[in-house]
């Protein structure tokens, strides 16, 4: 899994947001390799869920670019970059509860991008996702949280993207089922597509990426591959000296020394 | 007998408020605009059939058909369109302020005095059952309601747009993430509110033959109060809504004492305020649900 | 102000704290009201009656904004606490002798006394606030567009029973003969009057209260706020305010009927509370102006137009066209109002300054 | 940042402007107004220079009229006609030599039916120099306007109001300035029962709006001549313009019983669902309303046995050559009347000229004087009276005007033998 050899699909160029006067993201730079997998992982507040939202055009952007395959996205709404090849599985699910699970799918389909292969890219769905068949007349408002993760990550592949961005789909879920979306994750990954995943359970996202980007106070603090998941110090420094940092509330991080205290639990687990 | 027929014609005009509230409830819950102007579209409608006298009805309607859903589609691109993200306060005041452009156009082009519309006056008459008056509208005005309402149901249950715009109305940033184009959504219900205003206008006009700068104002308001008593969040609930306004309101005329039917307004208005505080969300609303506004 | 002033106004910090939290933000209203008050008596009788309309309709903009403005809920009923007011003070100001033969259904106390002009003010203010407060005490309990309809049915049982009870109201006639007290000071006064109650309440702990469960309904209850109390005292004292504002109305015009404070006011003063800014006292001032001149404006080009020719076929009627045009220019240019829903604050204030010189 | 310094730049300059363009435009009124009083004297001194000394420009300055009216708003389809009527008089008047030799000049400011601009309005006109004052044909909307004229000391008259609303009864002493061209409410109200009487017809339903005291009063009016005259009233249906509770009207006539005439005191748009409703309910009942039932614009298809008593017929069918010889001036005017409430206007400037020839001078409290001393004063409309107590007409003839199958025609003229006594 050579980084360097293969082409950038996902170039996020010096991006810029601020809610009101508030920098969420700053001159963050950053690039995906076709069929690489990517994490973000950093503390609450980092800016993770903003970058993806960015990158959806969901949120404006104050500065900087973003360019899928070359193109930019700056003229683009979010959704046309979704019918341009991204889809998001957003942070908590945000499927419709109202809505059947059968609907909900119907609604991924919208951002396809060729009009034909649309049963046998559901039939994969079923085949990936059998809980997503089952309960396909069902209103998706009745599903557990993993079925609702399921199903979100279902809606989001059957659009055949090109880049996928998961935003925290572990998020409130029992161990058991986060090991089924991870095993789904790892299909997904088979199959070739681009998986761009944000996530507050570090190591784990860490282990499964290629590269992962270490993001605090909208900046990217550091940079992993998936052999430092191991590597413990090296996290707990990444996390804390973001969390001082933000605490202290000091200026523009420099990556200066992080203070590491003697945290009481594993500070990536939390 | 005597209040079989009251009930008869509380459902006539509950029918025809229920047309009404429909075409607002259809656009406030795709866009989350509660549209004032939706009145001016019948009015729109009116003058068309006024100027168009002495054509063949069927080409009369869709003229004022086509004209309604022109005016309904500006009334989306140049006014609502460049506010999608702005407040609600801000977009009713936004079509507050069309409204009275459109009136203030009417007033100007047609000054306040009233213009005969004279179409399918044939349907006012009626047909008794025993002592019981019936006219032709109410039953039209209960088929084409039922009709549209169901023919509405379906549309957004069986088609694409249809499921696309329920997916909006429930979360609209998701939705477009998921590439839902948001013009195409709103353009929909636009048009659909469009057919509705104009299906609402031919049954009015027969019974209200005058169409006047207001005409459409007064239907609009107490239409989007019956559309709030009955629950914004759902078409069927806005419909029902609307459908009860009208029905509460002949039903309160027919039942208030000779002397005290100038109440009616407060009878209506109390009942409104009762109704609210009873069920915030709506009368024909499942409780869990909580208006988004 | 010159650029050397600014900077040593802006040096002092102690001062500049004191200013920029209480004097600025009311400055602006303040001077504006002034200038429009005083540059009124330099117009015609008419112009004048126009631009003291214009404060006097701001004073209801500003009622409204203490409770829309404050609780983020809009209010479609506020004209039935203007309209209350209103006729509080018509009725009670209107001479006793001459409202035996127009009103004689009237009950005795309202017919048969009269009061002066204080009085009849202080009159619409109470009534105002305490038909606010008992209105409130149901109604604002709700929330969202729920709670909007629920006033505007209030709005609507207000005029039907002014318009039908006679023993209360003056039916389907306008109170004629009302003592026409109001002109440039009281016009100007009542409005500088409103203001610093808005703002003494907006800046008060009650005020703030609000304020902070209106951006996060959940952690103000968290942390104790009770948002129904706080709610109801923004309604009572917007309420009183808008009564105020009516009685202040009627003797300005001289006259009162029911539908002049009905549905037009509704949509004229809540057009203008979104055209300033609904979120501040600032936006309500600038809002309520701007869009009371900009009437007076267009109205007085059309009669520019009748009094030279005396064609009675010169199209008018076209001000209503123009005034419905800028309105949504302005709400498309600035959807959250001339003043972006913020108050005046030094830096702003400065910044333009310069610009200008 | 920038961009919002920039909006309120272009936010304070849009103000300054605002009262610059205010500024601008009083100025240009002030000298406009000058300059257009200066010339008019200076024109009428020219022209006069033959008959009269120039010294007399007192005496030679036209004599303004003020009108403030409505033309846009919900009146404006009753006001504007009046004032086109009233145009063509002072023409008429003029032509003929003016008044006292002086000439009339109608000037008219529109109110759109605002109380504020309508105040505005009325200053505007008296500060500008009126003589008289023309008011909105609705005592209550015209109050703002009425109380400036009647309190500047101007004889002020609105063409026509229904009420006897319009004079001290309802303004105090200084209501006596005060007088309205139209019918009194009492005296229409008799009328229409007396005629239907007339006709045999002997039980009444009665149906008032409760929109407006005209309304009412012509009901109540038509109520007591009617029972005066051995008539039985057997039901009184009321209801309320644009409060919906007209669509139940027809269910309750017809549950009201079975009656000769039906009395119905309402006007456009409602007058047409409640028209309408009746007839298509199948009751056949002939309808009598009084002026506010005038005009074809709203007529049903077909309406049958619908009789109004109006000023003038509409339908080119109206007795008087002189009114349709009025009326044609009107149309060329391209005014053409909708009702014969237009006439109203006309008359308000023959009578405001006889009040001026008979008073010598402009003088309100004279002129109103004269006001109260008319009795049957001929004028178009036909002759008008007055009294100290009543500032509204009575005794005048109506048009009783039927429609069958659709068409209205004039069926007599007809007074009131008096008007009737309501409470």
């Amino acid at each position: 899994m050579s980084v360097q050899a293969t082409r950038p699909i996902l170039e996020i160029d010096c991006l810029s947001v601020r809610y009101g006067s508030v920098p969420a993201v700053r001159e963050l730079s950053l690039t995906v390799a076709a069929g690489e997998v990517v994490a973000i992982v950093g503390p609450n507040g980092a800016g993770k869920t903003t970058v993806l939202s960015a990158v959806m055009r969901m949120v404006a952007w104050s500065a900087g670019d973003v360019r899928l395959d070359g193109e930019s996205l700056r003229k683009r709404s979010s959704d046309e970059v979704a019918r341009r090849g991204i889809a998001l599985v957003p942070e908590g699910r945000q499927i419709f509860a109202d809505l059947t699970v059968h609907e909900n799918l119907r609604l991924g389909m919208v951002a396809r991008r060729s009009r034909t292969g649309a049963a046998e890219a559901l039939d994969a769905v079923f085949e990936q996702f059998p809980i997503v068949k089952t309960f396909l007349d069902r209103p998706a408002g009745l599903l557990s949280g993993g079925q609702q993760q399921q199903l979100a990550i279902a809606r989001a592949i059957v659009a055949e993207p090109d880049v996928l961005l998961l935003d925290e789909p572990s998020l409130g879920l029992a161990p058991t089922v986060i090991d089924t979306v991870f095993a789904a994750l790892a299909a997904i990954r088979e199959s070739g597509r681009t998986i761009v995943l944000v996530e507050q359970r570090a190591q784990r996202a860490i282990a499964f990426a290629d590269r992962t980007y270490v993001l605090a106070d909208g900046v990217v603090r550091d940079r992993l591959v998936a052999a430092d998941a191991t590597d413990a110090e090296r996290l707990r420094a990444a996390y804390f000296g973001a969390d001082t940092r933000a605490v202290a509330g000091a200026g523009t991080p420099t990556g200066g020394t992080p203070k590491v205290g003697t945290p009481a639990d594993d500070p990536v687990r939390r | 007998m005597k209040y079989v027929q009251y009930l008869i014609d509380a459902i006539a005009l509950g029918s025809l408020y229920a047309l009404v509230a429909l075409g607002i409830g259809l656009v406030f819950g795709v866009m989350r605009i509660v549209n004032l102007a939706h009145g001016e579209l019948l009015m729109a409608g009116g003058y068309t059939l006024y100027e168009t006298n002495g054509w063949p009805a069927v080409l009369r309607v869709l003229t004022a058909l086509a004209v309604v859903i022109a005016v309904a589609l500006l009334m989306e691109r140049l006014a609502l369109r460049p506010l999608r993200r702005a407040s609600p306060t801000t977009t009713l005041v936004m079509t507050f302020a069309v409204s009275f452009l459109l009136r203030s156009i009417a007033q100007k082009r047609w000054s306040a005095q009233g213009k005969t519309m004279n179409l399918f006056t044939d349907l006012n008459q009626a047909f008794t059952i025993g002592e019981l008056r019936i006219k032709y509208l109410t039953i039209a005005a209960v088929v084409v309601g039922g009709v549209l309402l169901g023919a509405v149901t379906l549309f957004l249950d069986r088609t694409d747009l249809g499921l696309q715009m329920r997916a909006t109305a429930s979360d609209e940033r998701i939705a477009q993430a998921l590439g839902v184009r948001a013009n195409h959504v709103v353009v929909g219900a636009f048009v659909i509110a469009g057919v509705l205003a104009t299906a609402a206008l031919v049954l009015f006009a027969p019974q209200r033959p005058v169409v006047t700068p207001d005409f459409g104002l007064q239907i609009a308001i107490l239409a989007l109060v019956g559309v709030v008593v009955g629950g914004m969040d759902k078409p069927s609930s806005a419909t029902l809504g609307g459908f009860f306004i009208g029905f509460a309101n002949s039903m309160l005329f027919s039942l208030l004492p000779k002397g005290q039917r100038v109440f009616l307004d407060s009878a209506l208005y109390g009942l409104v305020i009762v109704v609210l505080l009873v069920r915030p969300s709506g009368l024909f609303q499942r409780e869990t649900v909580t208006s988004r506004l | 102000m010159s650029a050397p002033e600014t900077t040593a106004l802006v040096g002092r910090r102690p001062a500049r704290l004191v200013l920029g939290r209480h004097l600025v933000p009311l400055a602006g209203p303040v001077a504006l009201t002034i200038v429009v008050g005083v540059a009124s008596s330099a117009f015609s009788d008419s112009v004048q009656l126009q631009l003291h309309t214009a404060l006097v309709t701001t004073a209801m903009v500003v009622g409204l904004s203490v409770f829309s403005g404050n609780s983020g809920i809009v209010s479609f009923g506020h004209v039935s606490f203007v309209g209350v007011g209103a006729f509080a003070a018509g009725i009670m100001s209107m001479p006793a002798q001459q409202k035996a033969t127009v009103f004689p259904e009237l009950f005795g106390f309202i017919r048969d006394n009269d009061l002066g002009n204080v009085a009849s003010l202080a009159l619409g203010a109470l009534v105002g606030g305490i038909f606010a407060l008992v209105v409130g005490t149901a109604l604002v309990r709700l929330s969202g567009l729920g709670a909007g309809i629920a006033t505007f049915a209030v709005l609507g049982i207000t005029r039907n029973v002014l318009r039908n009870w006679s023993g209360v109201g003056p039916g389907a006639k306008a109170i004629p003969s009302i003592p026409q007290t109001t002109g440039l000071t009281q016009a100007t006064v009542a409005l500088l009057v409103c203001i610093g109650v808005a703002y003494a309440y907006q800046a008060s702990r009650w005020g703030r209260r609000l304020r902070a469960s209106r951006e996060d309904p959940a952690a103000a209850r968290g942390s104790g706020i009770g948002v129904y109390k706080e709610r109801l005292i923004a309604f009572a004292l917007s309420g009183a305010v808008a009564g105020f504002a009516g009685a202040v109305y009627v003797h300005l015009l001289g006259s009162v009927s029911v539908d002049q404070v009905y549905l037009e006011l509704t949509f004229l003063t809540l057009a203008m509370l979104v055209v300033g800014g609904i979120d501040s006292l600032w936006g309500a001032v600038v809002g309520g102006l701007f869009v009371s001149l900009l009437n007076s404006l267009l109205f007085e080009g059309e009669k520019g137009l009748s009094v030279v020719g005396i064609d009675v076929t010169l199209p008018a009627s076209s001000s209503n066209i123009a005034i419905a045009v800028v309105m949504m220019i302005v709400i498309l240019v600035r959807p959250r109002g001339i003043t972006g829903g913020r108050e005046l604050r030094l830096r702003a204030l400065r910044r333009p300054r310069r610009a200008e010189g | 940042m920038r961009r919002r310094a920039l909006v309120r730049l272009i936010a304070a300059v849009g103000v300054v402007a605002l009262f610059a363009a205010a500024c601008g435009d009083d100025d240009d009124d002030a000298t406009g107004g000058e300059a257009d009083t200066s010339a008019t004297s200076a024109t009428t001194a020219a022209s006069g220079a033959t008959d009269t000394s120039a010294t007399a420009a007192a005496s030679t300055d036209p004599i303004v009229i003020g009108a403030a009216i409505d033309l846009t708003g919900n009146m404006a389809p009753f006001d504007g006609p009046a004032l086109a009527a009233a145009q063509i008089t002072v023409d008429t008047v003029n032509a003929a030599g003016g008044v006292l030799g002086r000439q009339l000049e109608l000037r008219f400011v529109d109110t759109a039916l605002d109380p504020a601009e309508t105040k505005a309005a009325a200053l505007d006109l008296i500060q500008g120099g009126a003589d008289v004052l023309l008011t909105t044909c609705d005592v209550d909307f015209a109050t703002p306007a009425i109380q400036e004229g009647i309190s500047a000391g101007l004889l002020t008259i609105a063409p026509c109001i229904g009420t006897d609303q319009m004079g001290p009864s309802r303004f105090g002493e200084p209501g006596r300035l005060a007088f309205s061209i139209g019918n009194l409410a009492q005296d229409e109200g008799a009328v229409l029962a007396e005629y239907a009487i007339a006709q045999g017809h002997s039980s009444a339903i009665v149906v008032p709006d409760n929109l407006l005291v005209y309304f009412q009063n012509v009901c109540q009016a038509f109520t007591a001549r009617f029972e005066e005259l051995g008539g039985e009233v057997i039901a009184e249906e009321g209801f309320a313009s644009f409060d919906g509770s007209v669509n139940n009207l027809a269910t309750a006539v017809s549950q009201a019983g079975e009656a000769d005439v039906i009395a119905l005191c309402t006007f456009p748009p409602d007058i047409s669902i409640a028209v309408g409703g009746i007839r298509d309910a199948g009751i056949d009942t002939p309808i009598f309303s009084p002026w506010s039932g005038d005009g074809n614009f709203w007529i049903p298809e077909g309406l049958s046995d619908f009789t109004f008593s109006t000023y003038a017929s509409v339908f080119g069918d109206d007795p008087s050559a002189e009114m349709n010889g009025l009326i044609a001036a009107m149309e060329d005017a391209g005014s053409a009347p909708a009702t014969g409430g237009f006439v109203t206007g006309a008359a308000a400037i023959e009578a405001i000229v006889a009040a001026i020839e008979a008073a010598g001078s402009t003088d309100g409290a004279a002129l109103a004087a004269e006001f109260e001393s008319f009795s049957g004063l001929p004028t178009i409309s036909g002759n008008i009276s007055f009294s100290p107590e009543l500032h509204t007409v009575f005794g005048r003839e109506y048009r009783m005007m039927t429609f069958q199958d659709g068409v209205a025609t004039f069926g007599e003229l007809l007074a009131a033998t008096s008007p009737a006594v309501i409470s």
